[in-house]
């Protein structure tokens, strides 16, 4: 397995005041992502643990993305992938902000 | 800018059993916003023994459980997620389910609900794994003696296969779907060990009509059949909880009777079809056809399938 | 130990255990009373027709409402894996067949698994896993799935998974794994009496379902009794 | 002695040879391979009939077990290599020279051959391409077909399979070849006469029906929800844009996603009657809730899909069907209305460069083209206009007269970023042009040429190459829906936001899409079951696609 670990800065605060969610399921091709708010507002951290080596460029560039978009501040994000495709684990990082705003 | 096209409530249609994640399925399943699970995922209590095999691990080892209510009646749940290494037993896995058990006795709840999607022992934790199923079963046996049903539901991918389908054969009552399959050996497994002439694992319709949902509520091995809507089994589950066998002698006479009937009557028969011929269903290669309504309308004709024997 | 061996050295008066396709059953004079014996032995795959006398033979001696002990004498395949068992709901027969030990044993009978062959999966569930409590002879090797094909399944090489079993009990096949597991609560000497060992066992058979307990103690599984105590500790009814 | 009939006496010498072993034109599955020894002789122009669908399997078999002493150096011109004795015949010596159109499955084992030096390759074409050869430079000395059933004069009913069969026979039986049909029974009066008897010479009774492969069913249950928003784009962004209404579908999971909400997506956004009403396309289960809601109008079909027979019969409205209520299905007429008479192409591919060139082939496999290349070109004969066709038309338009403007066909691939195993779609170079060098080829297979190449769907987004004037800004376009794969990382970012604003790279937000609702409820069924709840009953699929 190897592990990433991502820190960002954000704008702002991520809306709402649910302390929690997760989303998505560990499977091939599948990943699951636990949201907590934990951090200062303006804090993003995202931990990462993949069985597929090697690709720590492309979850950079998809971490730093969601990031831009979402404005994930104060959120402490994990991840156990699955072997996902980056377009799907850009999608349950949205859906799991989405579920943070509720 | 964007719009919100599809409003999820309007959408017309259920949730489907069989897609819905194990979260998604409690969620649906219980009083709405009753759920509170034990262990969460923030615990981060993930098994102990899938880096060894460089495997990924799940924040609630594919079981989650906890309590909540059902049309207001306190209940456990437990529910197996399929999709993280078939819903197969492991150690942390196993004995989120035990515990639960264990603590049913004390808090003394309506009903135990077991959310079953799996394929079994988890290879890389099996002895573990078959240990914690030998301790459910006992669990089980112990709540149901204490006078509080054990209700199984079973209509995900992975089914209720190899240990599971002991620990489903445990429970008090079983609601299954079509989808739902009840199983030790599971097709593979049997090609594997005694080749394509005895399973062929490929043929999906024998597949079904040997293991799946209408095979087993036919002959008795499950008490309710549901549709494969969140909704259904919410319903069914609540009228299996309503008429719930006790767990002592007479019970398991009685089931050792009507295991006893059943291999006389059916112990020759090759296929499914042969047994439900003898059922007295009149077209028995339209069963894997019928919906749940026909479906329901014959067993109530059969008369026979339904039973306290368990 | 053979079960015949195993037969002689308990009931050195004679006895009235039988084997017929495998499946063992009977009892014999034990300690002024009785002892019932069950079992499967000579490596013989549990299907539905041998699940559902067996489990007829457990009910006969519940029936009779005295507390005989009731001995499960292991030496068996897995689950007889076919088209025919699984059609006529093998999953059921199991369970059953369990399920009656299970009763057996909260009526007082005191119930002991012994395994001294083979067993493995679902046969291995129904019978020996399903008493108060299992104890092995030496020799006995029961298993999951054997290591080749854990390779198969688990894309594995062999040699790997054979090193790695060496200090992971919780997946490799073998008695002192499921020793260190806590499924199996001793390994009795075939150099002492045997009925001695059984007496002492049945004497002392836990209260409550220990083998978790035993699994950490051992280190076969870390963490399996912390989190059901946990669940314990931390459910409420809403 | 006339030298200008020299062809009909040697086909009349080896149909008296062939007699031999037939009791008139009947043969018995057994003696086969005594009848393909009478009349083949070596060198023989053969089409063996078998493309991505149905296989003269039973002839295949025999013409694999003929003596090569006796039988050898055939020139194999057939549509398909999917059987493994398709290529068996070429190790044994049987056949040595192959001109043909698909591979599929075999698509590894002939890259090898080929490599090997054990197949001597004309060329791989396209389906209507090789039809056309057949009339002019590859016209069969035997062609080897299948059937449903036959009666004793050799009148042929081919089924709702009939797909090659028309073409191979015309150009075999009219230019003095030898036909000899499978079947899969003999039979006193065929339900339609598909082929005349007089152009059959022997009928061979099988030893089982001929394989028909369900190339075409895709199990709406593993419809991922990428696939679902990319379908949502082409919808939105496409078919509406443009207003779609004859059309050919690809086999992918992207465009049956795209049939699966034509009912429910589509029809809420009051789509219904304006696209996708007429189509050339093979009977794809997925298309049944369509058009059961009433959205379809008429569809043609190349050749039939496994378990769909029932449900075509009781839908004659919809599909072309003969006198006996069966399906007729024509590979030829289907591939050149999906050339003519449809103003889109949507389809799938393994791998997309630069440029928007496209292939199927990867380092190891030569899969072969099918049809997808004559549906998606943009044909230059093409005299009549609609609005799709105009429309797309002007947005390619760069320079001169507006008034000889012509139209262009759409042709669309859609392709998620990342494939199996986290391949990328997006390439620097094709590896078709690495095989193609590493076995001789001439010609690089590629299956959709850049300059054919009107939009590329993926998840990021739409990429409209019509409205691209340099090349610069065509690589990207192509870089800009890319998303995380090297070519999409690679992208100026200012570039692809100034072709945002241009409308020439369209991502979700821009289209009014959430990606979040792209959402597995969306589909009109979702799995095979609903499918045939959709269809009353009648659609009855393989026993590999159910779980009931």
């Amino acid at each position: 397995m190897e592990k990433l670990s991502f820190r960002h800065t954000t704008q702002k605060a991520l809306p709402g005041a649910k302390a929690q969610a997760i989303t998505g399921v560990v499977a091939s091709g599948n990943l699951e992502v636990l949201l907590e708010r934990a951090l200062p507002a303006t804090e993003c951290t995202v931990e990462i643990e993949t069985p597929i080596r090697g690709y720590g460029d492309v979850w950079a560039a998809v971490v730093a993305d969601f990031v831009a978009r979402a404005q994930p501040g104060g959120l402490r994000i994990t991840v156990n992938d699955g072997g996902a495709r980056p377009d799907t684990v850009s999608l349950r990082l949205l859906q799991g902000a989405r579920l943070m705003e509720v | 800018m964007s719009e919100r096209i599809i409003d999820p409530a309007a959408r017309g249609w259920a949730t489907s059993w069989y897609e819905a994640s194990a979260r998604a399925r409690i969620d649906g399943f219980l009083d709405a916003g009753s759920f509170r699970e034990i262990i969460g995922p923030e615990q981060r209590r993930m098994s102990p023994h899938l880096p060894l095999f460089d495997l990924p691990r799940a924040f609630d080892d594919g079981m989650i459980i906890g309590s909540g209510r059902l049309d207001g009646k306190p209940v456990l749940v437990a529910a197996q997620e399929g999709r993280f290494m078939g819903g197969a037993f492991g150690e942390v896995h196993g004995a989120k389910l035990v515990g639960l058990l264990r603590a049913a006795l004390p808090l003394n709840p309506d009903a135990v609900l077991i959310l079953f999607d799996t394929g079994g022992v988890r290879l890389q934790e099996a002895n573990a794994g078959e240990t914690a199923i030998a301790e459910v079963m006992r669990a089980i046996t112990q709540v149901r003696a204490a006078g509080v049903p054990v209700i199984g539901l079973i209509g995900g991918r992975a089914g209720a296969y190899g240990g599971g389908g002991l620990i489903a054969g445990t429970c008090s009552r079983l609601v299954v779907s079509e989808s739902g399959r009840i199983s030790v050996s599971g097709p593979e497994v049997i090609e594997t060990n005694k080749g394509a002439e005895e399973f062929d694992s490929r043929d999906r319709a024998l597949v079904w009509r040997t293991m799946g949902g209408k095979h087993r509520r036919l002959t008795g091995g499950a008490d309710a059949f549901a549709d494969d809507t969140v909704e259904a089994f919410r319903q069914a589950a609540l009228d299996a909880i309503a008429r719930a066998p006790a767990f002592d002698l007479t019970t398991l006479e009685a089931e050792q009777r009507r295991l006893e009937e059943r291999l006389a009557r059916f112990g020759d028969c090759r296929d499914a079809t042969e047994i439900w011929t003898r059922l007295g269903v009149n077209d028995p290669e339209a069963v894997p056809a019928l919906s749940t309504a026909d479906f329901d309308a014959l067993l109530a004709n059969l008369g026979e399938t339904t039973h306290d024997a368990r | 130990m053979t079960l015949v061996e195993i037969l002689a050295a308990l009931f050195p008066e004679g006895h009235s255990v039988t084997v017929t396709d495998g499946l063992v059953s009977g009892e014999g004079p034990f300690r002024g009373g009785r002892l019932a014996v069950i079992g499967i032995d000579g490596d013989t795959a549990l299907g539905v027709d041998g699940a559902c006398r067996l489990a007829r033979d457990v009910l006969d001696v519940v029936r009779r409402g005295d507390r005989t002990p009731i001995l499960v004498a292991i030496d068996s395949d897995s689950q007889r894996m076919s088209r025919r068992d699984e059609l006529l709901g093998l999953n059921e027969y199991l369970a059953h067949l369990a399920k009656t030990l299970l009763l057996a044993d909260a009526k007082g009978h005191p119930t002991l698994g012994l395994i001294y062959g083979h067993s493995a999966a679902g046969a291995f569930i129904a019978t020996a896993l399903a008493t108060r409590a299992l104890v092995g002879l030496p020799g006995a090797n029961p298993s999951v799935m054997d290591l080749p094909s854990v390779a198969r399944v688990t894309k594995l090489p062999l040699d790997r998974l054979e090193a790695m079993a060496k200090d992971t009990p919780v997946f490799a096949p073998g008695l002192d794994n499921m020793v260190r597991t806590g499924a199996v609560q001793a390994v009795l000497d075939p150099d002492r009496p045997l009925a001695e060992q059984i007496a002492a066992v049945i004497d002392a058979l836990p209260a409550d379902d220990i083998r978790d307990q035993a699994g950490r103690a051992r280190g076969g599984r870390p963490v399996a009794e912390e989190i059901a105590a946990q669940v314990v500790r931390d459910a409420r009814l809403g | 002695m006339s030298g200008w009939r020299r062809e009909r006496e040697a086909r009349d010498a080896r149909i008296e040879a062939g007699r031999a072993h037939a009791a008139g034109k009947v043969v018995a599955a057994a003696a086969v391979v005594d009848l393909l020894e009478a009349i083949l002789r070596p060198g023989d122009r053969v089409c063996l009939e078998g493309d991505n669908q149905k296989q003269a399997d039973c002839l295949a078999r025999g013409l694999s077990q003929c003596d090569p002493g006796r039988v050898h150096d055939l020139h194999m011109v057939q549509s398909g290599i999917v059987l493994p004795e398709h290529l068996d015949i070429f190790e044994q010596g049987i056949a040595r020279r192959l001109d043909y159109s698909y591979s599929g499955p075999q698509g590894g084992r002939i890259a090898r051959m080929l490599y090997g030096g054990q197949i001597e390759l004309g060329a791989v074409h396209t389906y209507l391409e090789l039809f056309a050869r057949y009339f002019v430079d590859l016209t069969p000395n035997v062609a080897l077909i299948a059937g449903v059933s036959a009666d004793r004069e050799g009148n042929l009913y081919t089924g709702p399979n009939t797909e090659d069969t028309p073409t191979v026979v015309e150009a075999t039986a009219f230019k003095n070849g030898i036909v000899v049909a499978q079947v899969n029974e003999i039979v006193d009066r065929v339900p339609r006469v598909d082929i005349p008897g007089d152009r059959i010479d022997f009928v061979v009774e099988a030893d089982k029906p001929f394989y028909v492969e369900p190339l075409f069913t895709r199990d709406p249950a593993a419809m991922t929800e990428t696939q679902i928003l990319m379908a949502m784009m082409a919808i939105k962004g496409i078919y509406a844009e443009y207003g779609i209404r004859r059309l050919n579908h690809g086999i992918g999971f992207g465009t049956a996603a795209i049939e699966l909400l034509l009912p429910t997506y589509a029809e809420r956004l009051g789509l219904k009657g304006e696209i996708a009403t007429h189509w050339a396309l093979n009977p794809h289960p997925t298309l049944i809730p369509a058009i059961e809601s009433g959205w379809v109008k008429q569809v043609h079909c190349f050749g039939s899909e496994v378990g769909m027979d029932r449900y075509i019969r009781e839908r004659s409205d919809i599909f072309f069907t003969g006198a006996d209520g069966s399906l007729r299905s024509n590979r030829a007429f289907c591939q050149t209305a999906g050339l003519y008479a449809c103003d889109l192409f949507i389809g799938s591919t393994l791998q997309i460069d630069l440029s928007g060139h496209s292939s199927t082939v990867t380092q190891n496999r030569v899969a072969g083209f099918g049809g997808a290349p004559n549906m998606g070109s943009d044909p230059h004969g093409r005299r009549h206009p609609s609005d799709t066709w105009m429309k797309a038309g002007r947005e390619a338009q760069v320079t001169g007269d507006p008034a000889l403007m012509r139209g262009r066909k759409l042709v669309v691939q859609i392709v998620e970023t990342f494939g199996e195993g986290l391949v990328p779609a997006f390439v620097e170079r094709l590896d078709a042009l690495e095989l193609a060098k590493k076995i001789g080829l001439e010609l690089a297979p590629v299956m959709v040429y850049a300059d054919d190449v009107t939009h590329i769907v993926t998840e990021e987004g739409i990429a409209n190459l019509l409205l691209c004037r340099t090349a610069d800004e065509r690589e990207q376009a192509i870089r800009g829906v890319a998303g995380y794969t090297e070519i999409g990382r690679g992208r100026d970012r200012a570039m692809v936001e100034q072709l945002r604003q241009r409308g020439i790279v369209r991502r979700p937000e821009d289209l009014g899409i959430e990606p979040l609702d792209a959402d597995r409820s969306l589909l009109a069924a979702k799995s095979i079951k609903d499918l045939v709840h959709w269809s009353g009953g009648l659609y009855e699929p393989p026993a590999k696609f159910r779980n009931w």
